[in-house]
């Protein structure tokens, strides 16, 4: 549960404030709304590429915002979608020339309430589209892939867009290349125990001696399935398995890998399980490319993690290369 | 109606929801992420705030105006369907014919862009669930005064929030988890039931 | 606990070999030994700066290893220093003409073993100097700061000692650059509840409803104090009075920050103590030159924070600006 | 002694410490890491497995060996102390002498190391505690078969064993902790005693 934690109403004023105090070297807060934006937009001709949702996440979304990443975040409270109206101005306070880029996880109130600003934006002249990670491959079927919830393989998104953005790429374009990043990326992730919301002692699930949860959600919702728990090496093998049942069309066999905390799980154990994910994924004829241990899309204090594969082409391989800097993600060029 | 009785509207509203919370939050924590109670409060917060630190005379602008507070405040799905909910009806009012024609009209055609927003119609296991009947019984007695005839519908409305209990979800974010969701009622259809006897009692002493 | 694991008696070599399966492009396996070294190592000329000590800390000791950052890292079972012979051969793979300097937290084990080491590379004609990290504030008076625990400080003398000898420093001044980085740096820390060691259900310590520890260790030693819990803005005023207490002499008003949490503590409760921290340092006169939230020294999945302090002087401060790339931290040089 | 005795008495210390490996954890656990029964199961299995796989014919180099596994395998203050106890034994003896007297010097001897390796000395509540007072015991009764005098050796070492209690730490990581260790018996204090106590057993039956 939350420890460090004044009035549980004030808490994402008082996370906001600290994070704008600790990284004003990356970005400022938008004046007048919950988000944060980088000080060098808008900047002309390029298209401003904004995510945003509930906070709990972090690195996602604020963490992302910097030089080669996001150009803002929209800022929402604990697993609760932004307004439409934070949104929106978020959008204004960075919108350049160029257009306006949404990207955040698909869920049912994010949409609705950054479509609403995304009319509200083209009301006052500004072209804006939307990109959704569907990634989680637990959520859906194949045949429903672009029904899919959003977790930590948003990263990969994220990046496609802000590598694209930063060079200059049109808004048309932009889009085309995170879709396409988004439509080559499967995460699946499993839940040991459940998480907490600030100001409350009881977690949102709790999951049975023995147990685990698949197909975890990303906000306290337990998973879609109950299994049993197994050891490191099984589990390597259950998400492997789940993650490559249903790659890409006409994927490569080169991937980029996320091995994620949830939160409470450490850096230790996702080391322990991706000793065994690097040989299932060998065995599965992949590249490994290279790959990101860590906490990359959380859910507060909740203990799981996912693993996510990012199928590699000659259009994402420079996308993910190019240079960042942002909060959670620093990258020299190559 | 008056200034005064929207005011008394959404205090009252807040007060019943604050007491609310946690179930609300549980029932939203079976399939989903357990904010509904802790947002909607939040939202009703600034909206009673809002009607509090009013200059305006007119009691539809104030519904509009405390509409979009709750909007922004609670965000999430509830915060955009209850808050273009709120702010049609206010929209939609004319101060002189608050009649129960034309509060069935006003929370109609909120309800229509609740549907069209929200991507969903009543049996998906949602607040339509609740409200789609209530506006239904409310149109069968425009005869009767606003009072009454809003009192007259909250059976419905109650059927239609126990319903939601047998039903699998298919919005929002517990619709992924849809099997875990079944023998529970849906926190948007039970929030949206206190709030409307909560009007029902507040119109009845206004 | 730990969720992720097989065998507890394999959880060392499961965890180093996922490691270096994952960062391929930061390190390699030391031939036969448990650590981990960059492949550039020896370099004629350039110092081999190694850091060590037991695991359960992630990213230290092995996620500083990389570029402009430690050469090598020796690492020991969960919480345990590892044995002279491990330092021993880590420090023979990468051992320059320039010399070897070890850094690592002062505690009683990791002193013996090093230094059982040390001698033994002497003994080969290898010159060895070493580094203590001692800015725990709480586990020694300041008449006995080179008694005191090394906790979440360190990443500000491991950084200092990394940009030394990139820049080809020698082995004294490499020395002297960090042991004056040691003397700059101040942390104190809480801890809300216990971690437990990988195979074991009970955690090492437990803290009673209502209470926090003050002081904490790294290893689930209890705290030295035991305290009411506190809000966030009260946590603030008390960590910043316990570092400020004794500032380094000749102290500078400049200083750069780390709000690390433990493991169990999310970033977001992180920025929220920052928030007040920010003022309380404000309101001390120091200057924040940067800061560094999220998970720097760990404690397997311990709830805690800490508050590091290091004030810089002109000799610090481009060390702290210098180039850096290494699993966790990556600083494109100013 | 023969190759087959130490053998023996690694593979009975294995056995006792691994059955108190619990206890052990966490009398450390009160003021310290908690890591020490773990620790020394992990050092004696390897010194265990040496002694198995070993092709030396000399009994004192076995003990040296064993005591290198020891060390490198346990890691940790333990590690390094009752490996250069073990390793400094095994050195010092000689295969054709290994009676009480020279045991004792031997000892004596591991003792020092282990005491200047460690800066420290009786009295402050550590497994040194249980060690010094045996050595000296067993030094008194050096015209004893090494097998009675080692037992008549073990009640010294309870008694310091049990002195640990009342002493407040000032070694190792819960030296940070002095006050909190109060009243409970120092954990390498307590593995000290159960490995000398096992050895005696062995060389009893031997
Ligand atoms: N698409 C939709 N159409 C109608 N009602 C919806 C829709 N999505 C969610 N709801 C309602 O919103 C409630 C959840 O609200 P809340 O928990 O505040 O938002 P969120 O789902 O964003 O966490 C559900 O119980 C349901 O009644
Ligand atoms: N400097 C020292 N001198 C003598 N014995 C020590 C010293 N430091 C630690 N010890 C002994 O080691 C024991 C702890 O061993 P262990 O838990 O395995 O190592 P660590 O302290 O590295 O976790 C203590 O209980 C004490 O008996
Ligand atoms: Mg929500
Ligand atoms: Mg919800
Ligand atoms: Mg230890
Ligand atoms: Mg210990």
């Amino acid at each position: 549960m939350t420890k460090v934690i004044n009035d549980p109403s004030d808490f994402k004023e008082d996370m906001i404030a600290g994070m704008v105090r600790a990284y004003r070297r990356y970005f400022q807060r938008v004046p007048n709304a919950t988000g944060v934006m980088v000080p060098s937009a808008p900047r002309a001709g390029k298209v401003s590429v904004i995510n945003g949702g509930g906070s709990g996440h972090y690195p996602v979304f604020a963490g992302l915002v910097g030089q080669g990443m996001m150009d803002a975040a929209v800022i929402g409270d604990v697993f609760t979608s932004p307004s439409n109206e934070q949104a929106y101005r978020v959008a204004k306070a960075v919108a350049s020339d160029a257009g306006v880029l949404f990207s955040y996880g698909y869920y049912n109130g994010d949409v609705m309430n950054f479509d609403m600003a995304s009319m509200r934006l083209e009301d006052d002249g500004i072209h804006v589209e939307t990109v959704l990670v569907t990634d989680d491959v637990a959520s859906a079927p194949p045949t429903e892939h672009h029904e899919r919830r959003g977790i930590a393989g948003g990263f990969f998104v994220y990046k496609a867009l802000g590598a694209s953005s930063a060079r200059g790429d049109n808004l048309a374009t932009v889009k085309a290349m995170g879709e396409h990043a988004n439509a080559h990326t499967r995460t699946f992730g499993v839940a040991f125990d459940g998480c907490t919301l600030p100001g409350k002692s009881e977690p949102l699930f709790t999951v049975d001696a023995g147990k685990m949860e698949l197909g975890l959600g990303i906000h306290g919702e337990p998973g879609i399935e109950v299994g049993d728990i197994a050891t490191a090496q099984e589990l390597a093998k259950i998400m492997s398995t789940r993650v490559l049942a249903d790659p890409p069309d006409g994927a490569s066999s080169d991937v980029a890998v996320i091995v994620n905390s949830l939160g409470r799980t450490s850096d230790e154990e996702l080391f322990v399980l991706y000793k065994d994910v690097a040989g299932e994924l060998e065995q599965a004829g992949l590249n490994v490319h290279e790959t990101h241990v860590g906490r990359l899309t959380t859910s507060l204090d909740m203990d799981g993690c996912s693993l996510s594969l990012f199928w590699l082409d000659d259009e994402l391989k420079p996308l993910l290369e190019a240079p960042a800097d942002c909060p959670a993600y620093t990258r020299i060029g190559s | 109606m008056s200034i005064q009785v929207v005011q008394t509207i959404f205090e009252s509203i807040l007060e019943t929801i604050s007491a609310k919370e946690d179930e609300l939050g549980k029932l939203d924590a079976v399939a989903g992420d357990g904010d509904h109670g802790i947002g909607m409060v939040r939202g009703l917060k600034a909206a009673h705030k809002t009607t509090q630190d009013t200059s305006t005379t007119s009691p539809s602008q104030l519904i509009s105006d405390a509409g979009a507070s709750f909007s922004d405040a609670a965000g999430g799905s509830s915060g955009a369907l209850v808050g273009i909910l709120i702010i049609t009806t206010g929209n939609k009012l004319q101060d002189d014919s608050m009649d129960t024609v034309h509060v069935a009209e006003a929370l109609e055609l909120g309800l229509t862009r609740m549907c069209k927003l929200g991507k969903s119609g009543p049996g998906q296991k949602t607040m339509i669930d609740t409200l789609d009947p209530f506006i239904t019984s409310l149109k069968t007695q425009v005869d009767k005064p606003l009072s009454d005839a809003w009192q007259a519908a909250l059976p419905a409305a109650e059927d239609g929030m126990n319903a939601t209990a047998t039903m699998t979800s298919q919005k929002g974010r517990a619709a992924k988890l849809g099997e875990r969701s079944k023998g529970h009622k849906d926190p948007g259809a039970v929030s949206m039931f206190y709030m409307l006897q909560t009007v029902s009692e507040v119109l009845k002493s206004a």
